[in-house]
């Protein structure tokens, strides 16, 4: 288990070290950063300074490094705009996105575990196609469209809940049903097949053939052998939907580092636009890894070698 | 079934064929699939709704007059025809600039199918190319496509797009290199998974052991049983295509105005949705039913192709 | 004094796209206690549909039907699914054929062991764990405390099938069918396998129902048989009379084809049952290996293809007179 | 005996199983020092119980896996310095599975032609004809090369892959257990069809398989494998009536003929199939062998050869 353990460390590091190289030459390289810092109508002059100012001439590796080696230290530079520590930005709006992230991936394991199960018992049967039709539905409804129309239905009209800002939990639970809505289907397909799969294999047909009781081998054979792939299943989900949270949180206005990386875009603020892709990126990096370990913990075929 | 037809015995020996339980002629995997197409309700649905939506851009200009881009300044958010103030002139009303939004909605259409359609064709190359390769080889070449997806997975799909959009300046043709270099990851986890498992096979062996060349191997004897994968992984990717386009062009960084593009046209329409909230279901609705059908069209692939089906 | 296990006209058909399958046509046999009753044929003959309806643990999309199945003289032909749960695992265990599947790999050896006794029993975890114990040793395996704590995935074939073995056996069942036991063994393993599974039968006073293809195991293993065709049984009897003397051209055919070391001369052709199985589907008249079968005549499609009943225990379905059969097999 | 159409010296495989990051790689010998040598128009028996490297060694025949040491010898010439073309102009497989080794996607035609179109050899009016041709020689009839394997029994579909085989006439066919996959009636008809080719095309087989009675049927001479060595080889009939080395004795004693007079051999096997990494030191047989010495456990023994006949024991002799 060990060194399963440390085989994923060495795996993630790697990925971390190139997903911030990526992330940096991305911005660097599509667009001159100089020009888009130094905002419209900036005369050549200008641009000139902010080119040198920000160190934008020397060589993309020696920018790199240097930006590199601030970040270990957590200095990941200035925004021009806000003109505060980025670090101290994002600080200070993570708790939001995570939050969400959070509730809307328990809220589709909430809505799609039962559901798979129950598909899976009774297959071709109402409640299979009722299942099949929320997740077939999840996947086609775009999740800012669905955002808004809640926000006119439940906001607006019925005025039930808040249709923006953070305060309240209240406030959360409209953009927790639009980013979760969407992990939904995902979640529901691999419960019900990998629940048909096991229901339909040997050790199962060895379970009844002991005489166990029809909820015990449900329950303890079935399920367990199930649920492992949906773990890993969702500390995937949950990276995706860190990294979607950009749409939720704008149509919602929750000031969370994804609402902070669409304003930063718009006005192409880079260092945080920058250190949000790659904080998202070491999160869904080590969320992988959590979800390998658990995985491992729950799968003896990996534990014990 | 022959009815008094008579099969001589092996050595001569005369008995009555009938009754020995019907002559089971197994149909050929191509027929098994049209059989089952016919009556699988989601594939068929889904096929007439991608059907209309693909007629509906392809006779645009027959299906309306107006043209997309002209405003009518005097014609300002004119209701559909189902409001009290409705014109049947303006079937689906006006937008905030006075355009005709059946026009904008039927002329939206091409951007969405334009744009998923080639996203798609851009994913599945580097996808397959990927997923095969590590598939067929393993070791090394597998580890490195491992790695390589887990980098891409890594990076927030919405937010990398955004910005790369953002800086390079938007327009349809960066918007489909963009998400086509991004949305490639599924083609190459399932098509590693199975060409893996097809390569486990012996016909494969078989094939190499009969002088086969390694390209003639991935594209003669493997790519075609990964054919139904493909299909339906490449069905299902159009449709996450398309709303990732849409919400691209809702954040303002995808199809820039005045191209008509249903995620632009739900952003415009957000600043009056509480008074004309019609100006953000009708291109929703649009949305929704186009990337249903994509999706049920793909299911729809999935079980009429499924393995089972060709034992 | 009434047998184990009596089963009279079990009829199972599935349902398929194709049409209805008639896996399982009027089947009929017995099994008395302490002995060793072989279901022989080929793949897709219905052995395994036949125990499995026995059992009832049929899939979903199969109809089971019978006239009578008497179970240590319970009737248990409509029984209900509470009352099979309870018989199953306790008084009546299966073993099958993939030992590689067969354990779930979320659990250790001991925990599905015990699972069945404390299912079916009223003991005590520590009872349930030293009769685990006891019954891991009786069919061989060294260390077995130590085994109890090892998950399926540790274990080679040939152990986890002796782990089956001791499964069956945790209740002290009346009857243990056991479905093509060592077919995915090794030959040595096989020959262990099989006397271990003789010697816990003979020792328990068990009934045993051995399904498998392979005649040789059938000859070694088995007290009496039956020999099925295409979901019938097509002949009955004891090893000895079936092997010495087999009545039905099929059973012959099967015989003819096996090439036996030191009998049959090396790269010499052998004997072949041309033709290929039909698929029962639709309706069935007659004998259904007259398309087959080097003696078929007209009658073979009537309706009069009944079992001719030798004696009580010997029996095969064919119109032709025992003296009719030409030659003597090849055993 | 000439001077043989296949020769194997001294063939070696192990593959690098990874036991963890940081403890490196185990070595798993699959194939250990193999040596035999296959005349024309023979049958080489491969006998041997699942793991014992009898498949790998197929492999390495037909050139799907590279050797780690050792050579084999086609006609003379090495396989390390043919291109896989070339091996495939001597050799051909047939598989076992008769459900994997034929495309699911391709028409029977398209299967059995297979090795003439990947070899450039005639053009296409050649081929279809070819393709009647070895059809009714393997007993299909020609109307079915436009169906589909799906279409077929398992027997049929095994007569594909052997007209596959020999449809470009190969000195030498590899089957991989043909008939283990087969009913007992359809495998009796296999093997007429694998003898039959023989004696029409004079070709060379070698016939893996774990069944004893089919390859007594039909090989000429054999070689009897455990873990990745030979550990008894020589001319069929003297191996199975007197075999020397007490594996082959328990071998051949496991194996269940059809009578019903003799009870089930009282096999002494204890322990189970040893682990192919971790190889037992000495001769690799000692933990299960009846007749195990002091010397069994220190020293592997060599192969003794007298007269055809090779046994790799210490204490060779009838059981």
């Amino acid at each position: 288990m060990l060194q399963y353990t440390l085989k994923r460390l060495v795996v993630t590091f790697f990925v971390i070290l190139v997903v911030s190289l990526v992330s940096f030459m991305l911005i660097r390289v599509s667009g001159d950063p100089a020009i888009a810092l130094a905002g419209e109508g900036a005369t050549q002059q200008e641009i000139e300074y902010v080119r040198h100012h920000y160190g934008f001439d020397r060589p993309l590796i020696i920018q790199y490094v240097d930006w590199a080696k601030k970040a270990l230290q957590g200095d990941l530079g200035e925004s021009p705009y806000f003109n505060e520590p980025v670090l101290k930005m994002i600080r200070e709006r993570i708790g939001v996105t995570m939050t969400l992230g959070v509730s809307a991936l328990l809220f589709a394991l909430f809505v799609s575990i039962p559901l798979g199960v129950l598909a899976s018992i009774r297959p071709n049967t109402w409640i299979d196609r009722v299942a099949l039709t929320i997740s077939v539905m999840g996947q086609a409804m775009p999740s800012f469209w669905f955002g808004l129309i809640m926000i006119i239905f439940f906001g607006v009209t019925l005025r039930w809940l808040p249709i923006s800002g953070s305060g309240s939990p209240a406030h959360y639970v409209m953009p927790t049903i639009a980013l979760g809505y969407y992990a939904t289907p995902a979640f529901m397909r691999l419960i019900r097949s990998g629940m048909l799969e096991v229901l339909s294999s040997d050790h199962i047909r060895t379970a009844r053939a002991k005489g166990l009781r029809w909820g015990k081998i449900l329950y303890k054979h079935a399920l367990r052998n199930a649920i492992i792939p949906v773990v890993a299943l969702a500390a995937v989900q949950l990276g995706f939907m860190l990294g979607g949270s950009i749409v939720i949180e704008s149509v919602f206005a929750l000031h969370g580092i994804g609402y902070l990386a669409w304003v930063s875009i718009g006005r192409s603020d880079l260092p945080v636009v920058q250190a949000i892709i790659l904080l998202l990126s070491m999160i869904y990096v080590v969320l992988t890894f959590l979800g390998d370990l658990l995985n491992a913990f729950l799968d003896p075929r990996i534990r014990v070698r | 079934m022959s009815d008094a037809a008579t099969h001589p015995g092996p050595n001569g020996a005369v008995a009555p064929d009938e009754g020995l339980g019907r002559q089971v002629v197994f149909p050929t995997p191509g027929q098994v699939m049209r059989m089952r197409m016919r009556h699988h309700k989601g594939f068929i649905f889904g096929a007439v709704f991608v059907l209309a939506i693909f007629l509906m851009a392809v006779f645009a200009p027959m299906l309306t007059s107006y043209n997309p881009y002209t405003q009518h300044l005097s014609h300002r958010l004119v209701p559909p025809v189902w409001d009290a103030k409705g014109t049947w002139k303006h079937p689906l009303g006006t937008d905030n600039l006075g355009r005709d939004y059946l026009s904008r909605l039927v002329y939206g259409s091409r951007v969405s199918l334009l744009i998923g359609f080639s996203c798609m064709l851009i994913a599945m190359v580097i996808g397959t190319l990927l997923g095969m390769s590590a598939g067929y080889f393993g070791g090394k070449v597998d580890m490195l496509v491992g790695f390589i997806i887990t980098v891409r997975l890594a990076l927030p799909a919405v937010l990398v797009a955004v910005a790369v959009v953002a800086l390079i300046g938007g327009s349809m043709q960066v918007v489909i290199l963009v998400l086509g270099c991004l949305i490639w990851d599924r083609f190459a986890v399932v098509l590693r998974t199975s060409t893996q498992q097809v390569c486990s096979m012996d016909y494969v062996d078989a094939a190499r052991a009969a002088g086969c060349s390694t390209l003639r191997i991935m594209f003669r004897e493997i790519l075609p049983n990964l054919f139904n994968n493909l299909m339906v992984i490449a069905t299902l990717e159009i449709g996450r295509a398309i709303l990732l386009e849409a919400a691209l062009s809702f954040l303002g960084m995808g199809v820039q105005p005045p191209t008509p593009s249903w995620g632009l046209m739900i952003s415009e329409g957000k600043e009056y949705m509480l008074f004309q909230p019609y100006l953000i279901t009708v291109p929703g609705v649009a949305l929704f039913i186009l990337v249903l059908g994509m999706n049920l069209l793909g299911d729809g692939l999935r079980d009429v192709t499924a393995p089972e089906g060709q034992a | 004094m009434t047998a184990l296990l009596e089963v009279e006209g079990l009829r199972v058909d599935l349902s398929l796209p194709a049409g209805v399958l008639h896996a399982v046509q009027d089947v009929s046999f017995h099994v008395e206690k302490g002995e060793t009753f072989s279901l022989v044929g080929e793949s897709g003959c219905g052995k395994t549909m036949t125990a499995l309806a026995v059992m009832g643990l049929l899939p979903r999309s199969a109809t089971r039907s019978a006239e009578r199945i008497l179970f240590e003289g319970e009737d248990i032909t409509h029984a209900h699914e509470r009352r099979m749960t309870a018989i199953r695992g306790a008084r009546m265990t299966m073993i099958f054929q993939e030992p590689m599947t067969s354990l779930d790999p979320c659990y250790t050896i001991g925990d599905q062991l015990e699972e069945v006794l404390l299912e079916h029993r009223r003991v005590s975890r520590r009872e349930a764990r030293e009769r685990a114990v006891f019954l891991l040793e009786k069919v061989g395996i060294t260390a077995a405390a130590s085994r109890l704590k090892q998950y399926p995935h540790q274990l080679s074939g040939g152990l986890r099938q002796r782990v089956m073995i001791a499964m069956s056996l945790m209740c002290g069942p009346s009857l243990i069918i056991a479905d093509e036991p060592t077919t995915a063994l090794d030959v040595t393993i096989q020959a262990q396998i099989l006397s271990l599974l003789v010697s816990v039968q003979k020792e328990y006073e068990t009934g045993m129902i051995l399904i498998t293809h392979d005649l040789g195991v059938v000859a070694r293993t088995a007290d009496r048989l039956a020999v099925m065709y295409c979901g019938q049984v097509v002949e009955t009897g004891t090893v000895a009379e079936v092997f010495t003397r087999p009545l039905h051209p099929y059973t012959r055919g099967l015989m003819r084809c096996i090439p036996i070391p030191g009998k049959t001369r090396p790269g010499q052709k052998l004997d072949t049952i041309p033709g290929i199985v039909p698929t029962p589907i639709g309706d069935l008249r007659g004998c259904l290996f007259r398309n087959r079968c080097p003696h078929a005549r007209p009658a073979c499609a009537g309706e009069g293809i009944e079992e001719v009943r030798l004696t009580p225990g010997r029996s095969y379905r064919c119109i032709l007179q025992p003296e009719e059969n030409p030659e003597k097999a090849a055993a | 005996m000439n001077a043989g159409i296949l020769r194997v010296e001294n063939a070696a495989k192990v593959y690098r199983v990874s036991a963890g990051m940081f403890r490196g790689g185990l070595d798993l010998h699959a194939v250990s020092d193999v040596s035999f040598r296959v005349g024309e128009g023979e049958v080489l028996g491969l006998v041997g119980e699942s793991g014992c490297g009898k498949t790998t060694m197929a492999k390495l025949i037909l050139g799907l896996e590279a050797l780690t040491r050792g050579n084999i010898f086609l006609e003379g010439r090495s396989v390390r310095k043919m291109g896989h073309r070339e091996i495939a102009r001597r050799v051909q497989p047939i598989f076992q599975d008769p459900y994997a080794s034929l495309n699911p996607r391709k028409s029977i035609g398209a299967i059995i032609s297979l090795p003439l179109r990947a070899l450039g050899m005639g053009n296409r009016g050649e081929w279809d004809e070819k393709v009647r041709e070895i059809m009714n020689l393997v007993g299909l009839p020609p109307r079915l090369r436009h169906n589909y394997p799906n279409q077929l029994s398992g027997g049929q579909r095994q007569r594909v892959a052997v007209a596959r085989a020999l449809i470009m006439r190969p000195r030498i066919v590899l089957c991989d257990e043909p008939t283990s996959a087969l009913d007992v009636s359809v495998q009796a008809q296999i093997l007429n069809l694998l003898i039959d080719m023989r004696e029409a095309m004079g070709v060379t087989y070698i016939l893996i398989s774990h069944d004893l009675a089919v390859v007594e049927h039909l090989a000429t001479s054999v070689a009897v494998m455990y873990l990745g060595r030979i550990v008894e080889s020589g001319p069929a009939a003297e191996i199975f009536r007197h075999p020397l080395h007490p594996y082959t004795q328990t071998l051949l004693a496991s194996v269940l003929t059809p009578d019903p007079r003799k009870g089930l051999p009282k096999v002494s096997l204890d322990a189970e199939y040893p682990n192919p990494i971790r190889m037992p030191p000495g001769c690799s047989f000692h933990p299960r062998c009846p007749r195990a010495q002091e010397i069994c456990r220190s020293q592997r023994p060599e192969a003794r050869e007298d007269g055809g006949r090779r046994v790799a024991c210490h204490f060779p002799g009838p059981a």
